[in-house]
C-alpha cells in the first residue's frame, strides 16, 4: 500500500508545496492538530465582500499525506465562494488525493479539510459568540 | 565484523513467538516497536488459554477447588513478580492495569487524597512519558502543590545539577523514569532515591522501559513506588504492576472503590482491606496475573542479565549503522551500554510518519510520533520521531533490514 | 414433570466451553457460580489467542499493518458493544477494567472532580453491590454530598415510595442495579431513569448482571450511564465497558491521566482527547477487548432472549425444587420471572460456608459469602448466604445435583 | 477433602459449642472478622493478679471450622498463664483440629487465634496508648 500511497503527484506537493506562507492579514484563519502524530496545520482565507475567496495560505508541519493534502486543498479553493467550500466533504479529498489511505492516514489527509471547515466557520462562531455576551 | 558469540540464541526464541510466522506485504514481520508492546511466546499465550480451560474462577472467595486453583494461579504469579524484583514481599506487589494506572493509583491515594497541600513540591523531568506527567498534573490542579521538571544535558542525559537544586525541603516526591522511552537514557535511581530521601521525599520509579529489559532490585534502588506494564515484557495486554513499600503502600489511600478492596461495609462508610488487595478494587483479572507470571518464567529462563548484553549488542551494532545515514539525528546516549534497548531518529527527507509507512511496505514495524512524550519532544525541538526497538527475539539482520529500508526512503524522496 | 421444549440446546453449548471437561474431586464440574464469573467458550478463548498469534501490537499509533489490525479489532469491539446494548454510537461505549472501574470513573470524572457541593444528593438503594457502594462513599467523603439509599421490601423489591420521597430538586445522580447480584430482583430501570430526569438529575445504572443475561436496550431504559463486567459474560477477565450518553461523557473529567487519552501535553498542562479516548488512559487491553467481542458473538447467536427463557425455566425448577427443602430461605421475589438467573438461600442446619465445602466435594461450585454486598446483608439480618447462579451452559440437571448435594450437607450436619 | 474436614470432633464443637457465652466483667476482650466470608468472633478472658486465665468465653457466629477452632481453643486456656497463651502459634492450632486446609478455610481456623491474641495484647496496646498521649 505504501508505495502506490506515496505517487509523483503526492510527492511534488509535499516537495514544493503551492501556497505555503503566512498571511498576516487574513478575514479568516483556524488552527488544529492531530494529536496521534503530531501533524500540524494552520490555513489563512481572504475574502472579498462577496464571500468568494480571492487568496489562501498556510504553515505547519507534518508528514507528506497532511501536507499534500494541505497544499493541494488550498490550489482547488481560489476563486470559490465560500458557501461553496462550506460544501467539501471528505470524499472529495480523499478523490483529490487519489490514493488508497488506511484509517490512520486518512486523519493525516483529511486534516486539510478539517482546519478549513474550522476557517470557514469561524466567523459565524465568533459573530455568535459576541451576540450571546 | 566478527561478532562474538551472541547472548541470546535468538532464531530458537524466535519459534517461541506464533507471530513472527505472519508475513507483512508478503515479507517476514521485521517487529521493531516492543517499547510500545512487546510480542509474546506461545508459552505466554498457552498459560491465558489454560487458566481458561481449566480453572477460571473468581479468585479469594470462592470455597471450591476451581477457585482455590484460581486463587494459587493468581498469588503465585503474584510471589514471581516480588521475586523477579527483589522485593521484600509479595504484600509489596500490586495487580493493576499497567504502568499508567500504577502511577495514578500512587497520585491519587498518596497525591490528591494524601496530606499534600500549597507550599508542597513534586520533581520530575522533562524527558516522562505522559503517564508520568499527566497524573501529577491532576494533583497540581487539585492540591496546589508545585511541579517542577529536570532538564536534560545535550546528549540527553538528566542535568545532576537541577536534581539537587530543585529537590529542597518543600519536596514531597521524586517521580523519575527509570529509562526513556525516547531517549533511551537509563537514569540514576538509586542517586535520585537517596537524594529525595534525604528530604524526606519519596522515590516514585517509571520502570515501564526498565523491568522488562535489565534486572532491577527495588531494594538495591531503594525507591519507595515503582510502576510497569506486563503488555511490554512478553505478557498479556491489560496487567500491570505497582511496587511500593509495606509502610509507603499502607498509608495511601486506594483509586478504586469496590469488591475486594473492602474490610467492613455500612450505607455511608467502610474500611479497607490489607495491602495490596486495598488497591485491587473490583474482580481481579487472573488470566492476565498469570500470563504475566508465565512471562517472567520465560524471561528468568533467558537470565536478565543476557537479555541486557544481548540488547546492548543491538544498540551497538544500531548506533553503528544508523550513524552512517547522511544527517540522521540520533537522539539520546551514543553510549550503547548507557541506554535502553531503542534508538529514536529523524532523517532530513521525510517525516517519522512516511518512514513508519514505506517500511511497513517492507515489512518492518517501527514507531513514529511523538512517543507519548510531547514535553520531551518540545524539549529537544522536533515535533516527531521514528523509533527502532529491540527485544529477545530481535538480531542484528532486524537491523540490516532498518537500514536497507531506510534507503528505500531515501530513494522514494530523494 | 414434563417439560416444554429447552430455550438453548445446553448439550450442544456445553461442549464450547473447555472446563466443563474437567472433573472435580472425580466429579464432572457442576459450575453454579456465574453470577460471580463466567466460564469460556473455545470461541473467545482462541479470539484471545488468535489476537497475540496474528496481530498483537499497539493500537490506535501504529503506521504499520500490524498496528491498523490490532486497531480494527479493538475498535471494532466497540462497535460491537454498541450494538449489543444498542447504543447510538460507539463513541458512548469506553473500554474500562470492569464494573468497578466504570463506576469508579464517574465518581471521579462527574462526582469528585465536577461541581457538585454541599445541598446535594444521591441517591441509590441498600441493594447495591459495594462497587456501586464506595465510590459514592468517597464522592460524599471528598464533597460533602448526601448519600441516601431506596429501602426493599420483604420480598426483595424497590420500595418505590422511597424513590419518590428520595428524589428531590437536590438530587443530582440516582445510581441504581438492574438487577440485584444477591436478590435477583430486576429493577424497573426506566422509571427510574424518568423520575431522575424530572429533578435534572442522571440515572447511572450497575448492569453487571443484567447485560450477560438479558437483552438491554440503553436508548430505551434512557439511562445515562451503565456499567458492565466482560468476565461475567463469557468474556475474558480484566475488561468492561463504560456506556455513557455523549453529552454526559463530554462533561466528564478523566479519572486516569497518561498516554491514550490526551490531546496535546505541556509541562505541566494539557488537553484532553475526545470521547470515549478520552477515558482509556495508558496502553489499551485490544485482546480482552477481541474476546469480548467475540464473547457478544456468541451470546447473540443464541440470542438473549433464548438466553433469558432459559434462565427462567432454571429459576421456575430451582424455586420449585429449592422451596421443597425443610427451614430453606430464599432471599428476594419468588416469581421466576421477575429475578435474574440466580438464587440465594440459607438452610438452617450450616453455614453458606460449609454448604459450599461441602457441595465442593460433590463437584459442585457454588458462592457462599456476603456476595460483596454487606449493607444488603445487614438490612436482611443474615451475615452470609449460599447462592446458585445460572448462565447458558447449565440445566435443570445441575439444579437436581444441586439438591442432591444440599441432602448430603443436611446429613453431615443432621 | 471437605468430609475429612467435618469429622466428628469438628461437628461435635459446632453443633455443642463449649465456652460459648458473654462475659460483662471480662479482663481483657477482643472482637475480630474475616471480611472474605463474614465469620465474626468475640473473645473474652479473666485473670487472677498471677496471670493464670480463670475463666474464657466467646461469643460470635460463622462456619463450622471458624466457630470449631473457638471452642477447641477457649478449652484449651483455662488455666494457662498470659505469656503461654501468647506463645500459641498458628500451627498448634491446625493440630488442634487435626483436618486438611485450604487456605481460604486456614483463615477461617486460625480467626479464634487472632483474636485471642488481639485480646492479650489489648492491655499492652491500650497502656502504650495511654503513655503516648
Ligand atoms: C451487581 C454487581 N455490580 C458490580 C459488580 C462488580 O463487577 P466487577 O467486580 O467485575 O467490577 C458485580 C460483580 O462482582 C455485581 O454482581
Ligand atoms: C516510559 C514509559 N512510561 C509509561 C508508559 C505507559 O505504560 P502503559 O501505557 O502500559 O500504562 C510507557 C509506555 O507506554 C513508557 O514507555
Amino acid at each position: 500500500m505504501a508505495y502506490e500511497m506515496y505517487q509523483e503527484q503526492i510527492l511534488d506537493h509535499y516537495k514544493h508545496p503551492r501556497n505555503r506562507g503566512e498571511m498576516p492579514d487574513a478575514d479568516l484563519q483556524a488552527r488544529d492538530y492531530n494529536p496521534l502524530c503530531g501533524d500540524d496545520l494552520t490555513i489563512y482565507l481572504k475574502t472579498d465582500e462577496k464571500g468568494t475567496i480571492t487568496d489562501v495560505k498556510f504553515t505547519g508541519q507534518g508528514c507528506a499525506i497532511s501536507q499534500s493534502s494541505a497544499s493541494m486543498l488550498t490550489m482547488m479553493l481560489k476563486g470559490k465562494n465560500i458557501s461553496e467550500a462550506k460544501g467539501i466533504d471528505p470524499d472529495r479529498i480523499v478523490k483529490m488525493l487519489g490514493i488508497p489511505l488506511s484509517a490512520v492516514r486518512l486523519k493525516c489527509a483529511l486534516l486539510s479539510l478539517q482546519v478549513l471547515k474550522k476557517a470557514l466557520f469561524s466567523k459565524e462562531l465568533s459573530q455568535a459568540e459576541t451576540m450571546k455576551e | 565484523m566478527e561478532r562474538t558469540k551472541p547472548s541470546l540464541d535468538v532464531a530458537k526464541i524466535k519459534k517461541d513467538f506464533p507471530i513472527m510466522e505472519r508475513k507483512i506485504h508478503g515479507k517476514p514481520l521485521c517487529y521493531l516497536d516492543s517499547a510500545a508492546t512487546s510480542q509474546k511466546p506461545r508459552q505466554v499465550i498457552e498459560a491465558v488459554s489454560e487458566f481458561y480451560s481449566n480453572y477460571n474462577a473468581n479468585v479469594h472467595r470462592a470455597i471450591y477447588e476451581l477457585g482455590e486453583d484460581a486463587t494459587r494461579g493468581y498469588e503465585g504469579a503474584r510471589e514471581k513478580i516480588a521475586h523477579f524484583i527483589n522485593a521484600r514481599s509479595s504484600s509489596e506487589i500490586v495487580f493493576t492495569r499497567g504502568t499508567t494506572e500504577s502511577i495514578n493509583i500512587v497520585a491519587y491515594g498518596w497525591g490528591i487524597k494524601g496530606k499534600l497541600g500549597k507550599g508542597d513540591e513534586i520533581v520530575s523531568t522533562v524527558m516522562e512519558h505522559h503517564s508520568n506527567h499527566i497524573p501529577w498534573f491532576f494533583v497540581q490542579d487539585y492540591k496546589g502543590v508545585k511541579l517542577s521538571w529536570i532538564d536534560i544535558d545535550d546528549e540527553g542525559y538528566l542535568k545532576m545539577e537541577d536534581l539537587d537544586r530543585l529537590v529542597t525541603e518543600r519536596t514531597k516526591m521524586v517521580a523519575v523514569t527509570q529509562c526513556s522511552n525516547v531517549l533511551g537514557t537509563i537514569n540514576p535511581i538509586k542517586e535520585i532515591a537517596k537524594k529525595a530521601h534525604e528530604v524526606n521525599a519519596l522515590c516514585l520509579v517509571d520502570a515501564a522501559q526498565s523491568v522488562p529489559h535489565f534486572p532491577v532490585d527495588v531494594q538495591n534502588l531503594d525507591c519507595d513506588l515503582l510502576a510497569f506494564s506486563g503488555h511490554k515484557m512478553l505478557g498479556p495486554t491489560g496487567i500491570g504492576v505497582l511496587y511500593g513499600k509495606e509502610k509507603v503502600l499502607e498509608e495511601m489511600e486506594p483509586m478504586l472503590g469496590g469488591g475486594e478492596m473492602i474490610r467492613e461495609v455500612h450505607l455511608g462508610r467502610a474500611t479497607w482491606n490489607d495491602v495490596p488487595w486495598k488497591f485491587e478494587g473490583g474482580t481481579p483479572d487472573p488470566a492476565g496475573a498469570v500470563g504475566l507470571g508465565a512471562a517472567i518464567d520465560y524471561l528468568s529462563s533467558l537470565g536478565m542479565q543476557n537479555v541486557r548484553k544481548h540488547e546492548i549488542e543491538l544498540n551497538a551494532y544500531g548506533l553503528e549503522m544508523l550513524g552512517k545515514i547522511k544527517g540522521i539525528r540520533i537522539l539520546g546516549p551514543m553510549d550503547p551500554k548507557k541506554r535502553g534497548g531503542l534508538i529514536a531518529f529523524t532523517i532530513p527527507e521525510a517525516h517519522p510518519h512516511d518512514i513508519a509507512a514505506i517500511l511497513d511496505a517492507e515489512g518492518i514495524a517501527i514507531r513514529s510520533g511523538h512517543n507519548c512524550a510531547q514535553p520531551l519532544m518540545e524539549r529537544c525541538g522536533i515535533p516527531a520521531t521514528a523509533r527502532a526497538s529491540f527485544y529477545v527475539y530481535n538480531s542484528p539482520e532486524d537491523i540490516d533490514r532498518l537500514i536497507k529500508g531506510l534507503k528505500k526512503v531515501q530513494e522514494v524522496f530523494a
